[in-house]
């Protein structure tokens, strides 16, 4: 038999013995695309916090109030700091009179009231959003508080820290699963490979006792694996591709939906699932049949 | 062709199957192998096909020998013999045709002739009816000659059979005896093994007896004219 | 004990195992089975069993349908049974002590009356050397005799033997149709399935031949006087 | 045989099995266990993250800056609502020399900047920790407003309620997950015995053949299931208890210190766990029996 015969010939048994034997390998292929599709749920988790984040750390902003005896000189050097700095990707002025508009946006209740108020307690104020790290953006901050024309300084990066620790554990933890859960698949298509050579264990023996080869024998076990693995990849896709979209019709809190929903796995990360899923089968069908001692001793 | 060399087999636990065994079997003879239950006749054979390795002594193959091959050469000794396995040993998800042609597959037989080869070789042991049939689907003696037609497909220089007829019945035992001898007419070595004092008087040019273990009888046989008498 | 009422069985394909068989086997008989390879005797002994329900016809044994018989009520029909099947039916993980005394366990029969159990029944087939041993270090013969003292250990009112002397030496085969014999002669039904000559002409009381499923044949038998001439 | 022999029998049957057949069983054992593994560390970073959110919440402060001009009898009034409201667990004031403290303090580069000013830019302020709900809070917030000696508010619960929301997206996710895991054990247990049931199908026809019952050939298949199952929930634990000391080790960012490892399971979470592994092998061990179709047909 030539090689692509041969092939063909594994290609067939391999999916007669599926078919014969499918609640075997439907667990195979339900731990690979269970695995899959929980390793998918967190890389696409991880891209989406990322860039929510990301999001944020562009929102994040360092208000900074001046002070009401503040003079134009001081006004106008802080100004010119703040235009010339790389720092701050927005300056944005906020005056007494806006802050008011904007506090009786944000409390409806109290609009009347703060209207009725003798006089507009709220300074004026500017607001800022970085770009950068902390550590630049700490030694700015320092910087103009140095001018004096400042009353307080509001800073959103101590959250911001706390969102980026998060992400960043969400991330560890994310790879950290994902990886134990592909080992986890590659382990249980051998274990599914292994067993199957041992359910058949009377067949092989009789292949081997009238003359066949190690490469015929083993050939469709290992094409079994890597039948089973794809499989479970394109199950776990499907699963994701429905959970996405799924998910995108329920009612979910503004933070969820901008963690989970923004972007769907890209062509890359797909062919990266489906290679994974192959590859999980291609060691799970290999492992099995390098051990000497067992069934292929 | 065959030649042992003070061959002994002691499996784990102490069991000696074999013991001190030589004898040179010449290629084209006919041998039938008896003895009582237990007495090493399996074990004589598998030694032959290498499914076990003697523990003391040497089997020469066609001048090789057996024990000293390595695992890869093992199926390249066994295409070229065919061997009746005492539990059959045939594949169960295969059908008949499929357990029958397996080896000319893998040789790379297309399928035409692997079905003319099928026909032609399970008419001779009267199966032709079952050839779609899976195993189980099939009587003791069905599968045992399936297992005999499995042997001879390919035509091999050398037929190892394990006890080939005993689920069959005198008559059918006698067919697939004469079918051996046919084969062997055209210059097969057949080495057989079997209970069956019919076989052992009518078929066959030496007699090879185990007792426990021991040779303890090689004798020519010479075909002998008793089939009348006995006939059930 | 036994009877058969236009009994016919046809295995999915349309294949006719047996056909219209009606027959009656009275308690205490012991009956021989004949007829060529496929020619439904196993299938016959499956039937009693309840391995297979019979596709049309009724069988009662002591005087139940077996075919009616809900599947929870069939392990007690079976153990009222001696069973020897003619794949041997050995339990791979058992030793030849726990295959023999394994209906003895579960019906809590204790440790040590087992173990005597098991070593005067391995006695009588000659295989009480093998009491620890695996089906699978045994030589075919061996297996088949553990099969048969799996069957007579409980002492059972009926045994159905399937070939029980296919892969055993004329010698040993007329030893073990003697110990049949012997449990006839202690009031046991027996239905043996054999295609050997010796068997059908030596033993048992009545003979059934079954040809292509159906009955052709079914006369007594005598013991006749020809052990002596056909000695091996 | 008794019932308790036949129990002792049916376990005796099970560990022999499950001791000879070890790659096999090992696989469901692997399985339960990385399910339970991962989802007692969903548990796990659920719990704590929740207690890391509690404490944050409660760390969350409510900053009101005075007024410069605000008069006494108004802060005195202030002064009482705050003691005097339910929604206040802390109420802090900060004069604006402390201010000036903390902030030399927090930029300890610009100490000597700000002590050079020749006039101190920070307003006193009253930092309040609040307890009850952001509704009750924004009320009390609008409240302090009508006063009027407030000069601006700055409010942590925006953030706030991002982390609120991560983690009630990440316990949602876990229990997600958990819950697919746990189904995903009992099935792969239900696999496993069902396969143990397909290996050694001739057996089992064989013990049926000569006469075994159902329940003696059942039997040790479901106590092979239900003891897979415990083994697995123990080989998490102890993979659990491990990865929780084990990261103790480490040195992690505050943050993840304090939402990975304040607290190890609890007795009654650890029982769970076990009980859950059981029950998920007990039912894997019961799934295949109840089919009529199968090797127990
Ligand atoms: N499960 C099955 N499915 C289909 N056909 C079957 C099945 N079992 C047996 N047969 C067919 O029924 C016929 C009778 O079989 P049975 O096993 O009863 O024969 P037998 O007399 O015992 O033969 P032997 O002596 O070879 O054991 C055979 O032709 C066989 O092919
Ligand atoms: N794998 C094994 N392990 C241990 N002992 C074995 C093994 N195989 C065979 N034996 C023992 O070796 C002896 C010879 O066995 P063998 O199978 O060669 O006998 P045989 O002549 O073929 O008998 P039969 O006619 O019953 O098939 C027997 O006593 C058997 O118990
Ligand atoms: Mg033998
Ligand atoms: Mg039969």
């Amino acid at each position: 038999m030539s090689l692509l015969q041969a092939l063909a010939y594994f290609f067939w048994e391999a999916v007669r013995n599926l078919l014969r034997g499918w609640r075997i390998s439907s667990l195979a292929v339900a731990t690979t695309a269970l695995s899959l599709f929980i390793g998918g749920t967190l890389v696409l988790l991880g891209t989406n916090l990322t860039r929510a984040v990301d999001q944020w750390r562009a929102d994040a902003q360092v208000v900074i109030y001046l002070a009401e005896d503040a003079s134009s000189d001081q006004l106008a050097a802080l100004r010119s700091g703040l235009e010339n700095s790389s720092v701050w990707t927005q300056v944005r002025e906020v005056s007494p009179e806006q802050a008011q508009i904007r506090f009786k946006q944000r409390f409806p209740d109290l609009a009347q009231v703060a209207g009725d108020l003798e006089r507009n307690p709220l300074p004026a104020s500017i607001e800022l959003r970085s770009r950068g790290s902390r550590v630049q953006v700490a030694a700015e901050i320092a910087e103009l508080v140095r001018q004096g024309a400042v009353a307080e300084i509001d800073d959103d990066g101590e959250w911001l820290e706390k969102m980026e620790a998060a992400a960043s554990v969400a991330s560890l933890l994310g790879l950290l699963i994902g990886g134990i859960l592909m080992i986890a698949a590659a382990i249980s298509i051998a274990s599914v490979v292994r067993l199957s050579t041992f359910v058949y264990r009377k067949e092989i023996a009789a292949m081997r006792l009238i003359g066949a080869t190690e490469f015929f024998i083993r050939g469709p076990f290992v094409v079994e694996g890597l039948v089973q693995g794809v499989a479970g990849s394109v199950v776990a896709l499907a699963a994701l591709w429905l959970g996405y979209y799924g998910l995108g019709g329920l009612e979910l809190p503004w933070f969820a939906r901008g963690a989970l929903l923004d972007f769907f796995l890209s062509g890359g990360q797909t062919s990266g699932l489906l290679a994974l899923g192959g590859l999980a089968g291609l060691v799970g069908g290999l492992i099995p049949l390098r051990e000497r001692t067992g069934v292929f001793g | 062709m065959i030649e042992f060399f003070n061959v002994s087999m002691v499996y784990p636990g102490d069991k000696v199957a074999l013991s001190e065994i030589s004898l040179r079997i010449p290629r084209g003879q006919f041998v039938v192998l008896a003895g009582k239950s237990g007495a090493g006749k399996s074990t004589f054979l598998r030694l032959i096909y290498r499914a076990e390795v003697p523990s003391r002594g040497q089997i020469l193959v066609n001048g090789r020998n057996v024990a000293s091959l390595p695992a890869k050469k093992v199926p390249f000794l066994r295409r070229t013999m065919g061997i009746v396995f005492q539990d059959f040993s045939l594949i169960e998800r295969k059908t008949v045709f499929e357990n029958v042609t397996f080896l000319p597959h893998i040789l790379g037989v297309d399928a035409r002739t692997r079905r003319e080869l099928a026909e032609r070789t399970l008419k001779r042991v009267g199966l032709l009816d079952h050839i779609d049939a899976y195993p189980a689907e099939l009587s003791g003696g069905e599968q045992q000659r399936v297992a005999i037609a499995r042997a001879i497909v390919n035509g091999p220089d050398l037929v190892l059979a394990d006890e080939p007829t005993g689920n069959l019945d005198p008559d059918l035992s006698r067919e697939i005896m004469r079918l051996f001898e046919e084969i062997h007419l055209e210059g097969t070595t057949i080495v057989l093994a079997s209970h069956d004092p019919e076989a052992q008087k009518e078929f066959g040019q030496r007699l090879l007896v185990l007792d426990h273990g021991r040779l303890v009888a090689d004798r020519p046989l010479r075909v002998m004219e008793t089939e009348a008498a006995v006939q059930g």
